[in-house]
């Protein structure tokens, strides 16, 4: 069997740092190859290797088994190269045709003539028809659901005739029933003769859909697995490279096991947050949440575990003050804060970790030690906020350890660290952490939980967002499920299946 | 002759200007790039479209070269903002500051002794309404033509389906295959284009001169009029229609003679279409929303 | 290469002397301008067109002065300066320099007077009334210079007019020949209905609204009640004096008197596009629009700048406030070029009340009475 | 010096890209200066002559470095919180009519009523700044358009209504001062250098403004949360800074720092101590290319400042018949240099100086740039 397409002795520097380093494989049609391996293991680099995006120092691409230089990334679309991206690249006001031909617009009268928008709107709801991805091409895409735009992200390759699709890291903001059905869908792209790179760190969702598994590590292409047989925890440690130190903070094969903490007792039964019937509105003005009622104790991390926009944001907002409830009752230890600001949460003890690190938690242009100070009020004295960023670095263990760096010049992990010296130095009673763990390589991971779990101990209670159920399941107590802005349903950690949790956020069970 | 004709006279001669370069801010956000620099562009267009049409006596290349001149200053904004990455205000601001100066230093080096004014310059052809005035209709068409041509454009041609996607999710058009650079730099400088135009109109078109204080923020008022048009070209026409019936209606009141001119401050008079402008960003219009990327500048690298 | 252009730089910088006075028989007339500056069609244009033309025989232009034929030199000077000027004529002033400085900002006024004083000018002109404050203030600390002011008196802190030994002051009594305007008005208009526009609201300009509304009155007393005064709130937009001027002529108005600077070339441009008449003012501005511009109140700036000029190189002086009007021949209409019905009349009532007001039989207010509020 | 260790020089040295741009603008308009045929050595002359060539010029040099100190911190203090006040004209225009009016109003000892002079200058700035900032706050009216608008009103009413109506300088015979009644003997700034110059205690307010503004930005939690703004307003809410508040009082901060450079020029007798008829000067625009120049920060504004004051001055001279250019050369020199600020990346190529570092060097490993077309995370 001939592949379709085939790295030979890629390689690719940044500066001094060899991001790709003489990867060959082969993809074969019919087939799905995953491609794994931790952040900065070079799995995005490839991919845009192979897809034109950059171009290789060394080594060189064969298509149909003719070398290939692609001058750009429309070259290789061309060629019958796509990728759906991790990150929709979606025009929000266009519809969903519109987005589709974006770039290859059908046009009347030959070449020059207007866009064919009715011509545009029928081949797409033909690929549609064909490869079982129902949508409505006059649909605006600002009105869709997140799995619904992943639709037309995957039409949009498919529309330009791709051969080899590539998908990186396409299951991230999915519920476990959408999941699922994108892995159908990558399943019978294969079946209809199409090669599939498919790139993700979900373990379980690899093996599941992958006919081969190819590990990456530090740039290097470290092994290739056939999936039928191959063990996560074998991958896992592939990917890591360590074979001797268990690899922290992996997806654990069930809930409860061997390494999952032991159940704390709580003396009193001390109740630090309580909302009640909490209702607020998105940015858009439409409803988010809708009647939520909440109790979170002392000592206590509650996960809350969802399909992507089905009002976590919104909750952590109403928690940390940033956006008003439209109805209900917010209390932080007995204390009504329904109407208080961030300011005023925040001396009251809440801390947020927020979901985008640079944009939405640190300041990139300031100092690590002025991103410290920002942190708690009152007037700035520069000797002591030295001496307070020098221990919070070594608390943290931030590197490098310089207090006057940008904070935009620290790594994805440190930054994650210098947001969690600030927001859990100064000893808080309710922490919201929202995907706190999202983006980083596994050891950061690691440390990220263990601060969370040193901040319950402590005594504060913990709201932690995130949709990696395997997550929520090591380090919670227990999982509330939103689904259309309400509580659908709880579950102890320890009992919270897929299966059962998948129900819950669907809303099907509630 | 009613006072509503006399209102739609005195629009159709007074707001081309402002609304051309209003559709040059239109053509340039729509794109993703705020335009600062309409004002400069203006009085680049206006000063060339006089020279030009002083040298050659003739008013049509007056206008082509103050086209062409607005569109060099977009070229100039645009690479500033596209390629040297600046910050988009920061360049329109620097582009206003460079005109300035310069028209100021050209204005008395290529046309001598002329000093602050010009001598009378060749003028579009016009039509004579008696006692009104004259209507300059090639101002008037081009006002009412180029706002809806290019409302086609953006809503019915390939460029334009980019040009919108463009100033929502430049990465989108990156992932389409599209040069978000190129298109932009198109965008930006054909906004050009049409201010430079708009600034041409001004010596050519409305007073027959060419004047060192010009445009006299003019260009600023077409920056208000995008917003107050929504970003759309039709909007903004409408908007710039607006300006110059306050404008009108202001000089209407003020010089009925009545009681009202004789009580009320002038300096309130003259700035009542400011006042108005803002109370409408401020309130009656609502919240208007820019496109996505408006003002964003394209960081391929960023993440 | 670069330390050597350095050192040149700042050689020359420091060792250069400070120029010294002319070589006897040459002299220098300094002008400092108000921010309107060259080209402003008001009184910069017209002192420095008496002071670089007529009295210096010199074109401005782009790379400096070109001397001007004797021909050319003339072609501009109105009939009534050549008569007045009678045998003696206006010759070219052998060896006058002038020495024109621009002010950019308000602020620019003392130091470009002080710059004046340092070349050793023979005489420093201040050109227009927002230079009052500033040649005082020189005046005061250079008591061996000598000063001309335009268009204001030396005030005092009160704001009286008072005499300083080393300046002249000249100024206009616009408002007398803003009457014979008015009345003019009055005379030609048909529809009853004629306007003022002027340009900032500021008391040299409330001068010509006051004679204009004056005269208006003498000869027209309904078109008098029903006058239309606009001011466009600045001396250097010629948009808005047109915009205003359109407006005024759509509303049927037929003829408006303009004194506002820059805007007012906007004023001329609605009246020729309207058909209908405009007056011009400062000079005669008929050749802007020569079917519309029914006359023009000109103030001889440029004639008296040129005496003073040609008394500053005879070393002649003479300080104090010099008021100058239609007897002084300082303020004055341009001839009326265009015909209009019963204009042989209307001319003989002019004369008559211009050598009325020479008599002083005619006292013409400088101050506008407040507008009664008139229906339109 | 390695390109590496160039770069390093150049991340710590703020001021260096624009003192190039600036020294590049000059190099272009001496050779434009040349190529008219003029002499650009007897230019420079001339403008050190007229700006630095005894205590005369340097008291016109500082009257303009002070307005201009003061309309570049204007712009330069909102920036650092991401605001654009492009409204320092009529801030500026505020500042001088309310210390013309409170400065021939009152009748108080000098230094108080130079206080309150200066107080109700600020006042009125910060006034019309606060409005901007309270439209943005709770409109969210963009402030470079509101700013434009309320230059226009702020510039109307003033010269069209205050100067020539209710604070106009009473006169008699139908003469008067041009623009309002002149301040107090006890308002004027005193002077620093005697009689001869005006060389005035205006450039002590400016050095003390620039000082204050660097300390505030720079040491106070004020400024720190300003300047957390202008990085990332999302994070300023995150972290509880009161982000309408800031808004509101950064540009009232910056509107009375431009209407204290109008006072102070008043006040110091660039305009004979009254707010004259017809002012035209653009201060308040020049702020905005001070504060480019001076890369934002507020010692760069006084560097910036200073240069521009001292060029201003010394452009007098420039139309002396044996120099025989244009008044207009230092705005031109002015408006090159912004555009070529504006255009760092350009400017950088040009001197051949590395491009900015995107991540700056650091200990830790350098990650991978992030790809091509990778999407926003």
């Amino acid at each position: 069997m001939t592949p379709i397409l085939e790295a030979r002795g890629l390689s690719r520097s940044f500066g001094e740092l060899r991001a790709v380093d003489r990867v060959s494989f082969a993809l074969a049609a019919g087939e799905v190859l995953a491609l794994v391996g931790e952040n900065g293991a070079g799995k995005t680099t490839l991919l845009n290797l192979l897809l034109g995006f950059y171009r290789p120092d060394e080594g060189e691409i064969a298509l149909d088994g003719a070398v290939r230089r692609w001058r750009s990334p429309a070259d290789a679309e061309a060629r019958g190269l796509g990728m759906v991206h991790q990150h929709f690249t979606l025009v929000e006001p266009l519809t969903v045709a519109e987005n589709v031909v974006l770039g290859r617009e059908p046009r009347r009268f030959g070449l020059a003539g207007p866009f064919d928008r009715r011509r545009a709107e029928r081949e797409v709801a033909e690929v549609a028809e064909r490869e079982g991805l129902p949508i409505d091409p006059r649909g605006r895409v600002a009105e869709l659901s997140v799995a619904s735009r992943q639709r037309v992200e995957i039409l949009k390759v498919l529309w330009r005739g791709a051969r080899v699709v590539a998908f990186d890291e396409p299951t991230g903001a999915l519920g476990p029933a959408e999941s699922e059905a994108l892995c159908e869908t990558v399943r019978r792209l294969a079946r209809g003769g199409r090669a599939v790179l498919f790139v993700s760190h979900k373990l379980r969702e690899v093996l599941a859909v992958a006919s081969r598994v190819a590990v990456l590590r530090a740039g290097r292409l470290v092994a290739t697995l056939d999936a039928k047989g191959a063990e996560p925890e074998r991958i896992a440690r592939l990917m890591v490279g360590d074979a001797s130190a268990p690899p922290t903070g992996l997806p654990r094969p069930s809930p409860g096991g061997a390494a999952s903490p032991p159940p704390r007792s709580r003396g009193v039964d001390e109740i630090v947050l309580r909302l009640s019937d909490a209702a607020c509105r998105d940015d858009r003005g439409a409803p988010a949440l809708r009647g939520v009622s909440l109790a979170l104790h002392t000592g206590e991390i509650v996960g809350v575990a969802g399909v992507d926009g089905n009002g976590q944001r919104e909750l952590a907002e109403v928690l940390t003050g940033l956006r008003p409830l439209d109805a209900g009752r917010l209390e932080v230890e007995g204390v009504d804060l329904t109407f208080a600001r961030a300011r005023e949460l925040r001396a009251r003890g809440v801390a947020h970790v927020p979901e985008d690190r640079l944009r939405g938690g640190l300041f990139g242009a300031l100092s690590v030690a002025e991103n410290l100070a920002l942190g708690s009020p009152g007037p700035l004295r520069r000797r002591r906020l030295v001496a307070e960023a020098a221990a919070a670095i070594r608390a943290y263990d931030i590197r490098p350890p310089e207090p006057g760096m940008r904070a935009s010049a620290l790594s994805g992990g440190n930054q994650q660290k210098l947001l969690l010296a600030r927001e859990l130095g100064r000893r808080p009673k309710l922490v919201v952490a929202v995907h706190p763990t999202r983006g980083l390589d596994l050891n950061a991971q690691a440390l990220v939980r263990a601060r969370l779990r040193e901040a319950a101990a402590g005594g504060a209670a913990v709201l932690l967002v995130s949709f990696d159920l395997d997550e929520l399941r090591e380090i919670a107590d227990r999982i509330v499920v939103l689904c259309a802005g309400r509580v659908t349903g709880e579950a102890a950690a320890r009992e919270a299946t897929d299966g059962r949790l998948g129900l819950l956020m669907s809303g099907a069970a509630a | 002759m009613s006072e509503l004709t006399t209102l739609v006279v005195s629009i159709l001669a007074f707001a081309p200007p402002v609304a051309l370069a209003a559709l040059g801010g239109v053509l340039s956000e729509r794109a993703g790039v705020v335009n600062l620099g309409l004002e400069g562009i203006m009085r680049f267009g206006a000063f060339f479209g006089a020279w030009a049409a002083l040298a050659s006596q003739s008013a049509w290349v007056g206008l082509s070269a103050g086209a062409l001149a607005g569109g060099a200053a977009g070229a100039l904004l645009a690479a500033l903002a596209i390629f040297a990455e600046a910050d988009q205000i920061v360049a329109g601001v620097a582009l206003n500051l460079l005109a300035l100066g310069l028209v100021t230093f050209l204005l008395e080096w290529a046309l001598g002794a002329a000093g602050g004014i010009t001598d009378p310059v060749p003028a579009l052809p016009s039509l004579s309404l008696g006692g009104l005035g004259r209507l300059p209709w090639v101002a008037a068409a081009a006002m009412l033509l180029l706002p809806a041509l290019a409302s086609l454009l953006l809503a019915k041609t390939p460029l334009g389906l980019r040009w919108r996607a463009v100033g929502e999710n430049p990465r989108a058009v990156a992932a389409a295959g599209v040069s978000v650079r190129g298109l932009r730099f198109f965008a930006v400088t054909a906004s050009g284009v049409a201010a430079g135009l708009g600034g041409a109109l001004l010596p050519l078109a409305v007073l027959g001169r060419f004047e060192d204080r010009m445009p006299a923020g003019q260009g600023f008022i077409a920056l208000a009029a995008v917003v107050f048009g929504k970003w759309s070209p039709l909007g903004a026409l409408g908007a710039a229609v607006f300006f110059a019936g306050a404008e009108a209606l202001q000089i209407e009141i003020s010089s009925s003679g009545g009681a009202l001119a004789a009580l009320v401050p002038r300096g309130l008079f003259l700035a009542l279409p400011y006042l108005l402008t803002l109370l409408a960003l401020a309130g009656f219009v609502g919240r208007a929303v820019p496109p996505a990327a408006d003002g964003v500048p394209w960081d391929p690298e960023a993440r | 290469m670069r330390p050597l252009l350095c050192a040149l730089l700042a050689a020359t910088a420091c060792r250069r002397p400070p120029p010294a006075p002319r070589a006897s028989g040459e002299k220098t007339i300094g002008v400092v301008t108000d921010v309107g500056g060259r080209g402003d069609q008001s009184f910069n244009d017209g002192a420095l067109r008496g002071l670089e033309g007529w009295a210096c025989g010199l074109a401005y232009g782009a790379s400096g002065y070109r001397p001007l034929s004797e021909p050319e030199r003339l072609a501009g000077v109105p009939a009534d300066v050549i008569e007045r000027a009678g045998a003696a004529g206006l010759p070219r002033v052998a060896g006058l320099r002038p020495y024109v400085l621009q002010a950019r900002a308000s602020e620019d006024y003392r130091p470009d007077l002080e710059l004046l004083v340092s070349r050793h000018v023979a005489l420093a002109l201040g050109v227009g009334f927002m230079l009052e404050d500033a040649v005082a203030a020189e005046a005061r600390a250079q008591p061996e210079q000598r000063f001309l002011l335009i268009d204001s008196p030396i005030l005092d802190a009160a704001g009286r007019p008072v005499t300083l030994p080393n300046v002249e002051s000249l100024t206009f009594r616009e408002q007398e020949g803003s009457y014979l305007v008015g009345a003019l008005a009055g005379l030609a208009t048909r529809s009853g209905k004629v306007a003022f526009v002027g340009g900032m609201q500021v008391p040299l300009i409330q001068r010509f609204e006051a004679g204009f509304r004056a005269g208006l009155a003498a000869t027209n007393p309904a078109a008098a009640a029903a006058a239309i005064v606009q001011y466009t709130g600045s001396f250097d937009d010629s948009s808005a004096g047109k915009r205003v001027a359109q407006a005024l002529y759509a509303g049927g108005v037929d003829v408006a008197y303009q004194a506002a600077g820059a805007d007012g070339l906007g004023v001329i441009e609605a009246a020729k596009e309207a058909g209908r008449f405009v007056v011009g003012v400062d000079s005669d501005q008929s050749q802007l629009a020569p079917a519309s511009v029914l006359t023009s109140m000109i103030k001889h700036v440029d004639y008296a700048v040129y005496l003073a000029a040609r008394d500053a190189a005879a070393g002649r002086f003479s300080p104090g406030n010099r008021e100058l009007g239609l007897a002084e021949g300082g303020v004055g209409l341009a001839p009326i070029r265009i015909d209009f019905p019963g204009k042989a009349a209307a001319l003989e009532k002019l004369a008559a009340l211009r050598a009325a007001i020479i008599a002083g039989q005619i006292s013409v207010p400088s101050r506008p009475e407040p507008l009664a509020a008139a229906p339109r | 010096m390695t390109p590496r260790a160039r770069a390093r020089w150049l991340a710590q040295e703020p001021l260096l890209l624009p003192v190039l741009a600036v020294g590049l603008a000059f190099g272009l308009c001496a050779v434009a200066i040349a190529a008219l045929g003029r002499s650009p050595l007897l230019a420079a002359e001339a403008l050190w002559d007229g700006g630095l060539g005894g205590l005369g010029p340097l008291g016109e040099s500082s009257l303009k470095a002070t307005a201009l100190a003061f309309t570049g911190l204007a712009v330069a203090v909102p920036y650092a919180g991401g605001l654009f006040n492009i409204g320092a004209q009529g801030q500026f225009v505020a500042g001088a009519i309310a210390a013309a009016w409170i400065g021939a109003a009152l009748d108080l000892p000098g230094p108080l009523l130079i206080g309150a002079a200066l107080a109700a200058a600020f006042a009125a700035g910060a006034a019309l700044g606060a409005l901007a900032g309270f439209l943005k706050a709770s409109r969210g009216v963009h402030e470079v358009i509101s700013t434009i608008l309320l230059n226009w009103i702020a510039i109307h009413l003033v010269d069209s209504w205050l100067v020539v109506g209710p604070l106009h300088a009473s006169g008699s015979s139908g003469f008067s001062h041009s623009g309002t009644e002149a301040v107090r003997s006890a308002a004027h700034l005193p002077l620093l250098a005697g009689p001869d110059s005006r060389l005035n205690a205006g450039i002590l307010f400016a050095a003390l403004g620039i000082l204050a503004a660097a300390l505030l930005l720079r040491r106070s939690r004020f400024g720190l949360e300003l300047r957390a703004l202008g990085a990332s307003e999302k994070a300023a809410r995150t972290v509880g800074i009161p982000v309408g508040a800031r808004t509101i009082q950064a540009l009232a901060l910056g509107g009375g720092l431009a209407a204290l450079g109008g006072a102070l020029l008043l006040l110091g007798g660039g305009t004979d101590y009254r707010f004259p008829e017809n002012y035209r000067d653009p201060y308040g625009f020049d702020g905005i290319a001070i504060a480019l120049i001076g890369a934002g920060d507020p010692v760069g504004v006084a560097l910036a400042a200073a240069l521009f004051g001292v060029l201003r001055a010394g452009a007098v001279r420039l139309q002396d018949p044996e120099v025989g250019l244009h008044r207009s050369w230092p705005e031109i020199a002015q408006g090159v240099a912004v555009v070529l600020v504006a255009g760092q990346r350009l400017l950088r190529g040009l001197y051949r100086l590395p491009l900015r570092q995107r991540r700056t060097a650091s200990a830790a490993p350098a990650p991978a740039p992030p790809p091509l077309a990778s999407p926003p995370a």
